[in-house]
């Protein structure tokens, strides 16, 4: 008999009981002293022994075997909703739930590849989008995929309006044209492919969820489409990702069944687990252990391209930061070498401008800036500190290791050219909301970490630095530029229609804010996932941040 | 007077020999004990008197070595029933405590253990002294060991007047009063009707009237199961009343030793008579006296005899050595120059 | 001759003074292991006030980074080894010790001038103050004060200053009743009584006659209070609440390097054993002398 | 008074404490810096969205409507939605205040018996060697910043040793092959009652790292407190009269001593309840333990108010609690306190 049956019998068991533990109506030492009674405890304890370590070798080996594992997750839930989820729990609904099409990572032939979808195209005008749909998918639920659900899901999320329901703004409506085609029709020509495949608030779910809420959802429940179903989700603390047997995609070939997600914010307990082999997907290593670890010949790290990048916002609205020059020559002084290297272990590449590396508007036509004391000097001169004399405040989210990490280097180089920095580490909520008071008495940088919501550069060019007058939301420079904005919006409009033109304008207008220097761009981040040797089949995709696609995955 | 002409020819049952105890103080070596002999007849009571500070209770506690502590040397001899207390092993040292030779203090409440009941720990040393007792009555009562305790115990405490034995048993010190409590100290001291009993203050702390009545009880069941008392008080009035002789003690030295009534009636060292004065009685013209100065520092005490510094018939050589011990009369003993020519007139 | 004996006891009395002062000195040096403490401490006090002066990297030690020498293990250019930074623990150490040394004097002192005269005060009037000062000790003694602390820097925002201040505001009480306690045992002993009966004003009697008969206490407690006071600065800075990057503090650095753990052990384990042997340190010479000033009590 | 009328005094006294904690908690976190709707939408939340947050948690309303209906909730037993877990912190402190007990009643117990046992050694054989050893031992016990002692146990008896695992609560296969059934939320208990003896001994396998920091703080303070109250009462008239009694050294000791130095020794094991409560925090962070210490410890660092104000009401209840019952102990050894 194989151990799994001895558990299951134990659990079975327990079943009987469950009944009346549940409703509290017996007491746990009654429970104690009946199995007492029923079993002649002591040889039933040898023979469990026995079994529990036959259990273990057989279990040890089959579940080193083959198709379960566990991941080592730092990304805790935020909510399980589709239609608000806007957060970390993306690891986990990226593979609950489908969109309509995917973006490719940068370098594939395609832009798009097809999910739900099996074809679009859009009107001369850009205002009107039309989808075919894959016929014979199935939800969890067993509801059958179509029109209409697309139609349900995207109201739904438009209609609850938080998490990031606003990439829906220029949708007017909907229409089902029948059961497998459904036609988008927008206010504005924006880039609604894009949106489609955006990472939060474009997920397809089950009509049969009908108006059940957020708590429905947070209970472990799901209503996707895709390869797996969230089981077991009792408290925050470990959760399991289930094969969807009826999953549209099929069965047939090297796949993961089962993933235990164990919460584990720590990185040094992820390598941990990975190295002793509790785990075999980890997210985070304690920064200088990523080399070691590598090299280690049972655990490998996998690095690819990613849409995270770090930057310092410059207080453009108070003293001496308002003076482009000195914002100049700090940019010129900040030790980007030193960063990647400390904060990132190498892993990282500087940043040229706010679109990361690789996104669509990410070209070598966007001036860089690099670390240069003796320019920074000058300019710093030119700009009538000769040499410094000031000092700065620089904010930094405190649960972030890396900005934790490289936010001294800054404060170390500037003080080279005579400029103190202080560094204050808040709780990212704390240090945010500082940064959205006023102005003139908020801190003078702000370090921060970015992705895009979507893969058009237009919502992180907008976000970070439109003009947002006195109610700042990310614009934390506080920065000010019409022609910038009205650029901006021109292409993102054409962006659908004319993908060179958008791009030379998006190119323009990164320029005109690289004169201006109202933000330092530190590194784009390159992605990384320690896992097990055994672990293969892992692409990272950095249209969806964090989000490694199991269903690809398999052991060897 | 012939009967205790006769005593006297007895073995005493404690013989005290030059008796030294020394603690070393925050100060310095003070020799709290420098020397101190007497011995205590059976049946007799003794009484130890000396202001506060001369050493009583300390010589009380060295005999049964009670003073724990590496601080302290103890030297000289204490022979009980031909044991020399300093000599013998702790076990034998133990098993004399208590049931040959009891003792009983100044504050009984605090005396009693605060956790147990009486009864616990009057059971307890019942006990502990009386097993045969205990293996008697159960032959001849027929009654369980515990029921044996129960009775001796309920006994005992009648003696010493405590009729409620069954309230005393279940109640804890802090609830009886001053005078119960040294009732029951007398009960437990007496348990085994020992040899010995030492009374260190036993009545100070109680208030006059209940003292007298424990004063009596105590020299009656004394009498009653031969116990000699060594009686220590700073009170003269009491060593009168109760004492058949009385040793006063100065500064760590007996410097007088007499019968009751010689010692009030003939008091022969000057300090003796200073104590006498200060004693106020009725109809006594000059008002107040007392002894002038105070108790020396034990530290570096005054050389030679150590009342000198506050004697009014001081000479030249009370400074330079201390005086022996002078015989001026039967069982009277002095150590004083002034009766230096006695001894050999 | 009364005369002559009084004066002779007042002179006792004064060489008295001398000779306890002297036998307690000599009782001190008798305890090996505290004379042992003291001299740790003699040391670590020297170290925080000469700080960087004395520091054999001082920049480092004041937090200048030198990514090329970044994680190594203890050598002979850097006894201690380099944290990931690439600074000198050694020196890092060195100029920590002044947050852990002086917070912890700074954390119990504070307490005990805010705590003692309003224990004298409670303990001496009874009435409303008294009650008042009672139940206000209550509150914040049913509560662990280093909670309170993090709560505090919390609001107040993180930072060295911020932290000690906050550890102040939960430990007074304790001062405050000790002080109580000693003053109520106190305040029925006739020398109170009777410089009640000669009039004398609360203040004075308070001030002239209580408060150097419960100094004693209070200086052990001061004592016995400054280890755990470290220890509690370590708990907030550990967690981030106190001294901020890139000031050196010996709890931030074993939270700095607590990550390497596995790897470049030292950068956690050596300021650890650092604010340990510190804290051990004082709690001997602590015990020591309180067992010479109270012989007498627990 | 009667046992009973003390534990009444003693429960409205915490009912009272109770009170005065949560108005202040409230108004605290009310204080606290950082934009409560914010935290609750985490991410990169727009600020209309923000907006609608702050309606849904009605932080809208005034303060004191807001107290009022905070007191309100709070007197059902509801205290709100975690910010961080975003689950109602009730359920969240139901769910991992078993997990921390089992950590602290265990370290606790542990920590009295040796604590008592080795006081009482270096009292009996007040200044042996073993004496000396013991002063040093405890006071070093006493000294280590909890953070240290975790983090050095974990380099020597994990990366040096390689005896005990690094962390967690148990092997995470086991949660495939062997599951904990939740019972009583007790994981020791729960693998018990389930005949799950696999997941048994890997658990406590898991829990002597924890266990061990745990202990050691209040082990010291015990130990400490122990031998210097028993030597204290061994100078006292009674075990003097007792001696004089001729009772035996031992008995002096052990039966009279002892159980008179035991009340202040009582007492310090009420107050190092809340050492430990405080350990957990940091114990629990770096073994990765799923309890309440860490649960605290995350709403503290990212301020997650609702919870916070949950994990100070129960600090305090347990806090007062556990010096109750130690009370009623003390009550019951020492007649004086009566």
């Amino acid at each position: 008999m194989s151990g799994d049956m001895s558990s299951t019998a134990n659990r079975h068991r327990y079943k009987e009981k469950e009944a009346e533990i549940e409703n509290r109506v017996r007491s746990v030492t009654i429970i104690v002293t009946r199995k007492f009674m029923e079993e002649k405890m002591l040889n039933r304890f040898v023979q469990v022994v026995l079994l529990t370590l036959m259990t273990l070798m057989i279990a040890t080996s089959a579940w080193a075997a083959e198709k379960n594992m566990v991941f080592a997750s730092p990304y805790g839930i935020t909510t399980f909703d589709p239609s608000i989820s806007y957060s970390t729990e993306l690891t986990y609904m990226a593979n609950v739930y489908e969109t309509l099409i995917k973006v490719n990572p940068p370098g594939s032939k395609e832009l798009f590849s097809y999910v739900l979808a099996t074809a679009y195209n859009a009107s001369a005008d850009g205002l009107e989008y039309t989808f075919k749909l894959r016929k014979g998918v199935k939800f969890h639920d067993g509801t059958a995929f179509n029109a209409e659900a697309v139609k349900f899901s995207i109201d739904r999320t438009k209609k609850i309006g938080k998490g990031a329901a606003f990439i829906w703004a220029d949708l007017k409506e909907i229409e089902v044209v029948d059961d497998y085609t459904v036609k988008f029709i927008l206010g504005k020509p924006v880039p609604l492919p894009q949106i489609a495949a955006s990472a939060y608030a474009s997920y397809i779910m089950s009509p049969s969820v009908g108006d059940k809420d957020k708590e429905w959802f947070d209970k472990g429940n799901d209503a996707g489409t895709g390869p797996y179903q969230i089981k077991n989700f009792k408290d925050g603390e470990s959760w399991m990702l289930a094969k969807f047997e009826d999953y549209w995609g099929g069965w047939d070939g090297k796949h993961l069944d089962n993933i235990l997600v164990k919460y584990t914010k720590e990185s040094l307990i992820q390598l941990q687990m990975l190295q002793a082999g509790q785990a075999m997907l980890g997210a985070r290593l304690p920064i200088d252990s990523y080399d070691s670890f590598d090299k280690n010949k049972d655990t490998k790290v996998i690095y690819g391209p990613s849409y995270q990048n770090y930057m310092a916002f410059f207080n453009t609205k108070r003293p001496p930061l308002d003076n482009a020059k000195v914002r100049k020559a700090l940019a010129h002084a900040i030790p980007y070498e030193d960063i990647i290297t400390l904060g990132f272990n190498g892993m990282a590449t500087q940043a040229r401008g706010p679109v990361p590396n690789g996104q669509f508007g990410a070209t070598e036509d966007v001036v860089q800036y690099k670390h240069d004391l003796e320019l920074a000097k000058k300019l710093l001169a030119e700009a009538g500190y000769p040499n410094g004399g000031f000092k700065l405040i620089l904010t930094y989210a405190a649960e972030n290791a890396q900005e934790a990490r490289f936010a001294p280097l800054i404060q170390s180089e500037f003080k080279k050219i005579g400029v103190d920095v202080e560094i204050k580490g808040l709780v990212w909520n704390t240090q945010w909301a500082k940064g959205k008071e006023d102005p003139k008495n908020a801190q003078d940088m702000f370090l921060l970490l970015w992705w895009p919501t979507y893969s058009d550069p237009y919502e992180t060019l907008f976000s970070l630095l439109h003009d947002e007058g006195d109610k700042p939301a990310w614009n934390l420079a506080y920065y000010k530029n019409q022609a910038y904005d009205k650029l901006i919006r021109e292409a993102y409009e054409v962006t659908g229609s004319n993908p060179e033109k958008s791009l030379g304008l998006y190119v323009k207008a990164q320029n005109m804010i690289q004169e201006d220097m109202p933000v330092a761009w530190l590194v784009d981040v390159v992605g990384k996932w320690p896992m097990s040797e055994k672990l293969q089949g892992l692409t990272i995709n950095p249209a969806y941040p964090n989000v490694p696609f199991f269903y690809d995955m398999f052991i060897e | 007077m012939e009967a205790m002409a006769v005593e006297n020819k007895r073995e005493p049952v404690l013989d005290v020999r030059n008796l030294e105890v020394t603690f070393n103080v925050a100060r310095g070596a003070a020799k709290i004990l420098a020397g101190v002999d007497f011995q205590l007849f059976p049946r007799e009571i003794l009484a130890l008197v000396g202001e506060t500070g001369s050493g009583k209770s300390v010589t009380a506690k060295s005999l049964l070595n009670l003073i724990p502590g590496a601080s302290k040397q103890t030297s000289g001899k204490v022979y009980f029933e031909d044991k020399d207390l300093f000599k013998v092993s702790n076990k034998e040292l133990q098993a004399i405590r208590g049931k040959h030779i009891g003792m009983i203090f100044q504050n009984p409440q605090a005396c009693i253990n605060p956790v147990f009941t009486l009864g616990e720990q009057l059971f307890r040393l019942i006990r502990l002294y009386l097993g045969d007792e205990i293996a008697r009555m159960k032959l001849s009562e027929g009654v369980s060991t515990k029921q044996a305790i129960q009775l001796i115990a309920k006994e005992k405490l009648n003696e010493v007047g405590l009729s409620d034995s069954k309230r005393i048993f279940k109640s804890y010190a802090s609830e009886v009063s001053g005078g119960m409590a040294q009732r029951f100290m007398i009960a437990q001291a007496l348990l085994s009707s020992p040899k010995i009993l030492i009374a260190d203050e036993a009545t100070s702390a109680l208030d006059v009237t209940v003292q007298a009545r424990i004063l009596k009880l105590l020299k009656d069941l004394c009498a009653k199961n031969d116990t000699a008392i060594l009686f220590i008080t700073h009170d003269l009035g009491i060593a009168a009343q109760v004492c058949d002789r009385v040793a006063v003690m100065y500064s760590g030295r007996i410097v007088e030793i007499a019968e009751t009534k010689k010692i009030f009636s003939a008091p022969c060292h000057p300090y003796t008579k200073g104590l006498l004065q200060a004693v106020p009685r009725p109809g006594r013209s000059n008002g107040l006296s007392f002894v002038p100065g105070m108790i020396p520092d034990l530290v570096d005490p005054p050389g030679g005899c150590r009342f000198h510094p506050r004697c009014n018939a001081r000479m030249e050589l009370c400074s330079k050595k201390r005086p022996e011990k002078y015989v001026v009369g039967e069982n009277h003993e002095v150590s004083c120059f002034l009766y230096e020519e006695n001894l050999r007139g | 001759m009364e005369k002559k004996a009084l004066k002779k006891l007042a002179a006792t009395v004064v060489a008295d003074h001398h000779k306890m002062r002297m036998y307690q000195l000599r009782q001190f040096l008798k305890h090996k292991s505290a004379v042992l403490a003291f001299f740790i401490l003699l040391i670590t006090i020297v170290a925080a006030l000469l700080g960087p002066n004395i520091a054999p990297y001082p920049e480092q030690g004041l937090g200048e980074v030198n990514v090329s020498e970044r994680l190594q293990a203890p050598s002979a250019q850097h006894y201690l080894g380099t944290d990931v930074y690439g600074r000198d623990i050694l020196s890092r150490i060195i100029c920590g010790a002044r947050v852990s040394l002086f917070g912890g004097f700074f954390i119990v002192i504070a307490a005990a001038l805010i705590g003692v005269p309003l224990g004298l005060w409670a303990g001496y009037s009874e009435g409303i103050p008294g009650a008042i000062i009672t139940r206000l000790v209550e509150l914040f003694l049913s509560f662990p004060s280093v909670l309170i602390a993090m709560a505090i820097s919390i609001v107040a925002g993180a930072g060295a200053f911020t932290a000690l201040l906050a550890l102040v505001i939960p430990w007074w009480p304790w001062y405050t009743r000790l002080v109580m306690g000693e003053v109520l045992s106190k305040k029925r002993m006739l020398y109170v009584e009777a410089a009640q009966m000669l009039g004398y004003g609360k203040v004075y009697i308070m001030v002239r006659h209580l408060l150097p008969n419960i100094l004693t206490p209070v200086i052990v407690m001061i004592l016995l209070d400054l280890g755990p006071a470290i220890i509690a600065i370590g708990l907030l800075s550990f967690l981030g609440l106190g001294t901020q990057a890139p000031q050196a503090d010996w709890g931030l650095m074993v939270w700095e390097g607590a990550q390497n753990i596995l790897s470049e052990w030292w950068i956690a384990i050596v300021p650890g054993c650092a604010m340990f042997i510190v804290v051990t340190a004082f709690n001997i010479f602590g015990d020591a002398v309180k067992d010479i000033l109270e012989p007498n009590r627990s | 008074m009667s046992l009973f009328v003390f534990i009444c005094k003693r429960f409205l006294g915490l009912i009272v404490l109770l009170l005065v904690l949560s108005t202040l908690v409230f108004f605290f976190t009310r204080s606290l810096p950082g934009d409560v709707a914010a935290l609750y939408i985490g991410g990169n939340a727009k600020p209309e969205q923000i907006e609608l947050a702050r309606i849904e948690l009605g932080l809208d309303k005034p303060l004191h409507v807001q107290y009022s209906r905070y007191m309100a909730k709070l007197a059902h037993g509801d205290m709100g939605v975690s910010l961080r877990t975003h689950r109602p912190v009730f359920q969240d402190l139901l769910e991992k205040i078993p997990m921390s007990l089992e950590l602290v009643f265990i370290a606790l117990f542990l920590a009295t018996a040796l604590g008592l046992f080795t006081g009482v050694m270096a009292a009996w054989y007040q200044g042996s060697w073993l004496d000396s050893t013991i002063k040093w031992i405890t006071s070093g016990a006493v000294s280590f910043p909890i953070f240290f002692l975790a983090l050095l146990l974990q380099l020597l008896f994990f990366n040096w040793l390689g005896w005990f695992p690094l962390q967690g609560r148990i092997d995470t296969f086991l949660e495939f092959t062997s599951p904990i059934e939740r019972i009583t939320g007790f994981s020791l208990i729960d693998t018990l009652l389930t005949g799950n003896f696999t997941a048994f001994f890997n658990v406590a396998y898991h829990m002597v790292l924890p266990v061990i920091a745990l202990l050691v703080g209040p082990f010291g303070m015990i130990a400490r407190l122990t031998r210097s109250s028993l030597l204290e009462v061994m100078q006292l008239d009674y075990i003097l009269a007792a001696r004089a009694a001729g009772v035996s050294e031992r008995v002096l000791f052990f039966h009279y001593g002892l159980r008179n130095a035991l009340s202040p020794v009582l007492t310090v094991i009420g107050l190092s309840v809340a050492l430990i409560l405080l350990a957990t925090f940091y114990v629990e962070m770096i073994f990765n333990w799923p309890g309440i210490g860490y649960y605290a410890l995350a709403a503290i660092l990212s301020l997650d108010y609702t919870a916070l104000m949950g994990v100070t009401l129960m600090i305090g209840t347990v806090y007062v609690v556990a010096n109750t019952v130690m009370d009623i102990a003390r009550r019951l050894i020492d007649p004086r306190i009566k």
